[in-house]
């Protein structure tokens, strides 16, 4: 088995498109999805449902700990990533070194949505465990996430938009 | 920087189109355009998403905001052309059905 | 001075493109480049000239590093990148722990190309030399290049396709 | 795996079509391609390179190989649209002049 794919770079929002973008190509090698498709003039680069699940999950997990973990203004410390791409699954671990806190005490979103309950905010944590099959949090320092999707058959799920 | 999105007006009816990631880095530049619209009491907004590929709960904040505040103010908000990634999370939250999507 | 960005990952070109994808996002820091033109239906996600010599130059070396210096189907170690984005210039390091070679052995390209003379090999290290600033090597192990590219008028030389 | 290019052929000319990444992962199965297509010995081919973003030196032997073989064969290549990252990369090693950029 490969070593797994190890990123450190700081923990403020400015270096997010360098995470999104390894985890989007590292998620490709799992899934086997072409990083372009060279008959679409709009050439997406994330169509595929595990891509879709993984960059989805990451990108919410990622802003939280630049916001939450560490203060959005304040003192910066690294965010470290390790990527394991296997043949049927991804996992990502992400360490910071910033405030933990009780994952919990996050209230859940709203059962009935109309345009009176519609959330805007608290959507992150709730799109990351729908999107994968495990999301961990181990408070620390250093604080720990544990993210994990397997390949198989993750499109009906998403194509449903079940909430499981 | 360009930010992925522009308004345009004809009367009482806007269209917003946003291209690219509406993220975290670029939300609060649409939040702000919002802003400056539903000042404006427009009617009808057209929220045109085909050109988007990627969102994530600070760009749904900001869509959900812009919808409340023109239906809170009597108008329209119709959402068209969302796609792969920003559809999958639409749907995620249940929000294709109020969006109507 | 933020901490620079860290990326290890195997020595194959299976993961190239979580590579590139890194280093391009980090020149995109320095350019000040979107990530796409929102007006550009084909989204091209190199078009700025420093972003487009930092990729170029850094796509040849990598490929250089999986090929030669762990050979493409023998056993490969892993690639070390070190990206330091700053206000004025991109520095990255990459280590290897292949075989070492001697840069300075390595033929220069024709001077004149015609369509008999044009190359059909050795041209990525002439590329590399021409698209940055500073391109060191170190044999070691570990063997350690060392690239740099400042964003003052850069434009200009990539325009003129001047070889320098 | 799609691959970013596909071959059309009309009598004895051939039009190539290359999109996306021509680089060391995606050039192998380009040169195949090209092997196949110069047994053939189209009078005419044209390279349109309007869809390809990023090119190597891995990409580019595998072109300079397409035109080389076409011209031992009494062939034309004209090469059309390269743009960005791989029109400073011909530039840079002096091509656009061969190949008539
Ligand atoms: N990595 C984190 N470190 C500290 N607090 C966090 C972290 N992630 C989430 N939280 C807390 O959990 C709450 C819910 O998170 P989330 O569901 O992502 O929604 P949002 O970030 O929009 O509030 C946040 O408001 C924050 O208080
Ligand atoms: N990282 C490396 N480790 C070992 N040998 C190398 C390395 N990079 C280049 N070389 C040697 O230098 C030669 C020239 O490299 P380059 O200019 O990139 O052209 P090419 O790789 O197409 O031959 C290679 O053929 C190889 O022998």
């Amino acid at each position: 088995m490969a070593p797994p794919i190890r990123l450190t770079l700081p923990g403020t929002l400015r270096y997010r498109a360098i995470a999104v973008r390894a985890v989007a190509e590292a998620a490709r090698l799992v899934s086997g999805s072409t990083q372009r498709d060279p008959n679409d003039a709009l050439a997406h680069d994330v169509r595929d449902p595990f891509d879709t699940a993984v960059v989805s999950a990451f990108m919410e997990i990622f802003n939280n700990v630049a916001i939450h973990a560490y203060s959005r203004d304040g003192e910066a410390s690294t965010i470290e990533l390790t990527i394991t791409p296997d043949a049927d699954q991804i996992m990502i671990e992400i360490k910071d070194h910033g405030v933990p806190f009780d994952i919990d005490g996050v209230a859940p979103l709203p059962e009935e949505l109309d345009e009176y309950t519609l959330p805007e905010g608290g959507m992150g944590i709730h799109i990351a465990k729908t999107m994968l099959d495990e999301v961990v949090y181990e408070p620390g320092p250093p604080n720990l996430w544990r993210l994990r999707k397997h390949l198989s058959a993750p499109a009906q799920q998403l194509r449903n938009g079940s909430s499981k | 920087m360009t930010l992925p999105f522009d308004v345009s007006r004809n009367g009482n009816e806007a269209t917003l189109v946003i291209r690219g990631s509406l993220d975290i880095n670029t939300a609060p530049a649409l939040g702000e355009e919002i802003d400056r619209l539903v000042v404006t009491r427009p009617t009808k907004v057209l929220v045109d998403l085909v050109g988007l590929d990627l969102i994530d709960s600070s760009g749904v904040a900001a869509l959900v905001k812009l919808y409340k505040a023109v239906r809170a103010a009597g108008g329209q908000v119709t959402i068209t052309g969302a796609r792969d990634q920003p559809l999958a999370i639409f749907k995620l939250l249940r929000m294709d059905k109020v969006f109507n999507l």
